[in-house]
């Protein structure tokens, strides 16, 4: 049952961290010598079936409980405070199309932000200013942070629930992009052989 | 998705389905929407779940019915909901007009515009749900309770996130800028402008002007009255200080101006 | 490598655990029909020559790391400390209206800035006095450092966000600031004029 000396420093460095880790961070504790790749995924592969496992957020590592075991665990007090729809829909926008302006958020909501909705986010800690767009106005983008990540158990970006089928649909793609790929299907399918010199002038 | 469905705070629970009675329609709080968009999306979700191939003009009337209907209870409306019907009422006729291949960009393409900036919505809408349904920290699985900490020694590392540097920022730009905001509420032509202006277009011609000549042009009708208010009295105090000469023919009359010689 | 059902239970519910728990306690979350005597020396096996261990102190069980790892999760000796509200507030004003002088942050937020508050920003590393402003009394003046663009992810100085965006992002928000200017009123009321110096970085 015992394990190696590098897993079992590893395993108290993570257990005894009060946030989640970066490999950087783990291996400022653990010195250079160890295969910290290699080493996290033994680790991740020791604790496979327990109720505690070892996940990666963002690039970070942390323990946390079993998801499955959620209904032992949860208390009234635990229920996080309940985002309202506009801040919901703002998050999953900023997460889906990171990075974006408030402009570019209102474009898709059809409403203005209210103020507070990225306030509140940027207090949870799930959202960051992250630069700005390089054009007129130079308006401030935003992107979600690695706690987000943390808080809905995401590995990484790619792990967004259904991120490759919106994609693969083109509904992450500006509305123009869109309605010109939707307008060269339809000519396709309208006049499949007709002259591409014709076809030009049409659809201006 | 059942739990996405569960977890999703839609304040639409009826969804205005076509053929559903208009007494029906009226039951649904118009402040559950964010907006007209928002509305729009309900109703074609209740007709179709492919957003592309719902019907426009039908979307359009149910729109138009429940506006109608609302504004029929007296509910108050904001403006954007209004204006959204407008633009409805409009894209209408036009798709049930012949069709002018001059109109620019054309009624179908306004209509797909509006389908895919619904579709837009409807994924994001989607995609939230399916966020907040996730296995979330602190609510479906928990960090260690009580972490040993890892940092021990003497020597401070200070923190402070970009939002506590901002918000500190804003905290003081509000605490000492106060009057700026009331300032920029409403705009003033101050009686110093107005002398400045006055003397400096007034200049040597001996003709007798209207003072209304001097006024500057001015779209916001509050700064306009206050230019007004603001040249007369800088007319008073330029004919105090020798400066000009002030003429009226009669109570109301124009009042007329001409420089000192 | 998996557990039993119950092992599980019994390993989240002693992770998530924010004091150390007693039979007691652990039973009202698994429910009576476990033998916990049995489980709990289960588990402490399973973790025999682990980096974590299960004790009990007291007739209360918690995890811990393992003695003998301790001299690994002390090798770093700083502790995150948070900063004072008047020296975010001295950090901002440096950041967005650099260089500055003490006499113009005392300006613009209106209360005394300590030298205490100053020392505590430059101990950080960001900021740094830049120069003498050539005016009577030669004033020191300060701006950031590379380390402030790097510890809050900014390109430069550029990327924080104007006066607008704060007030669309609900940062200037004049209700709770009235509040908190009454609140930091009634508190200098109560401590009016100590000696700045003294205060040190901890003037809220």
């Amino acid at each position: 049952m015992s394990l190696p000396d590098h897993l079992r420093a590893l395993e108290a460095v993570l257990f005894a961290a009060d946030t989640p880790m970066t490999r950087e961070a783990i291996a400022a504790y653990l010195g250079d010598d160890i295969d910290l790749r290699a080493a996290l995924s033994d680790l991740q592969a020791q604790y496979a079936g327990h109720g505690i496992e070892l996940v990666e957020r963002a690039g970070r590592w942390h323990f946390q409980t079993a998801p499955d075991l959620a209904h032992l665990l949860r208390r009234e007090s635990s229920e996080p405070r309940k985002l309202s729809r506009a801040a919901v829909e703002t998050l999953a926008i900023i997460a889906y199309q990171q990075p974006v302006s408030r402009a570019e958020i209102e474009a898709i909501r059809g409403v203005q932000v209210a103020k507070g909705t990225l306030d509140v986010l940027m207090e949870a800690g799930w959202i960051k200013p992250a630069g700005r767009r390089e054009v007129p106005g130079r308006p401030v983008i935003y992107a979600v942070t690695p706690a987000f990540f943390s808080h809905f158990g995401l590995a990484s970006r790619r792990d967004l629930p259904g991120l490759s089928e919106l994609r693969a649909a083109g509904l992450l793609d500006p509305i123009d992009l869109a309605l010109e790929a939707l307008e060269s299907q339809a000519l396709e399918a309208v006049a499949p052989d007709t002259d591409m010199d014709n076809r030009g002038g049409d659809d201006d | 998705m059942d739990a996405a469905e569960d977890d999703w705070d839609a304040p639409v629970t009826v969804a205005p389905i076509p053929d559903l009675a208009r007494e029906e329609l009226l039951t649904i709080d118009i402040d559950g929407w964010e907006g007209p968009l928002d509305l729009l999306l309900d109703l074609a979700r209740a007709q179709k779940v492919d957003l592309l191939s719902i019907s426009i003009t039908e979307l359009v009337q149910q729109y138009l019915d429940f506006i109608e209907n609302a504004r029929a209870l007296r509910l108050e409306l904001a403006a954007d909901y209004l204006v959204m019907a407008a633009w409805l009422a409009y894209l209408k006729s036009s798709l049930l007009l012949p069709s002018d291949p001059a109109q620019e960009p054309s009624p179908e393409e306004l209509a797909l515009r509006l389908q895919l900036r619904l579709q837009r919505l409807d994924a994001m809408r989607e995609a939230g749900a399916r966020l907040m349904a996730r296995d979330r920290l602190g609510r479906d699985v928990f960090l260690c309770g009580a972490p040993e900490g890892l940092h021990v020694g003497k020597s401070a590392e200070w923190t402070c996130t970009l939002f506590d540097l901002l918000s500190a920022y804003g905290r003081v730009k509000a605490r000492t800028a106060p009057v700026l905001h009331q300032v920029s509420r409403r705009p003033v032509w101050s009686l110093e402008q107005a002398v400045a202006r006055l003397s400096l277009m007034i200049g040597d011609v001996p003709d007798w002007r209207d003072l209304a000549v001097f006024l500057p042009q001015m779209s916001d009708a509050d700064y306009a009255r206050s230019a007004l208010a603001s040249t007369f009295t800088a007319a008073l105090e330029l004919a105090r200080t020798g400066r000009l000469e002030l003429a009226q023919d009669g109570a109301f009359a124009p009042i007329l101006v001409r420089p000192m010689p």
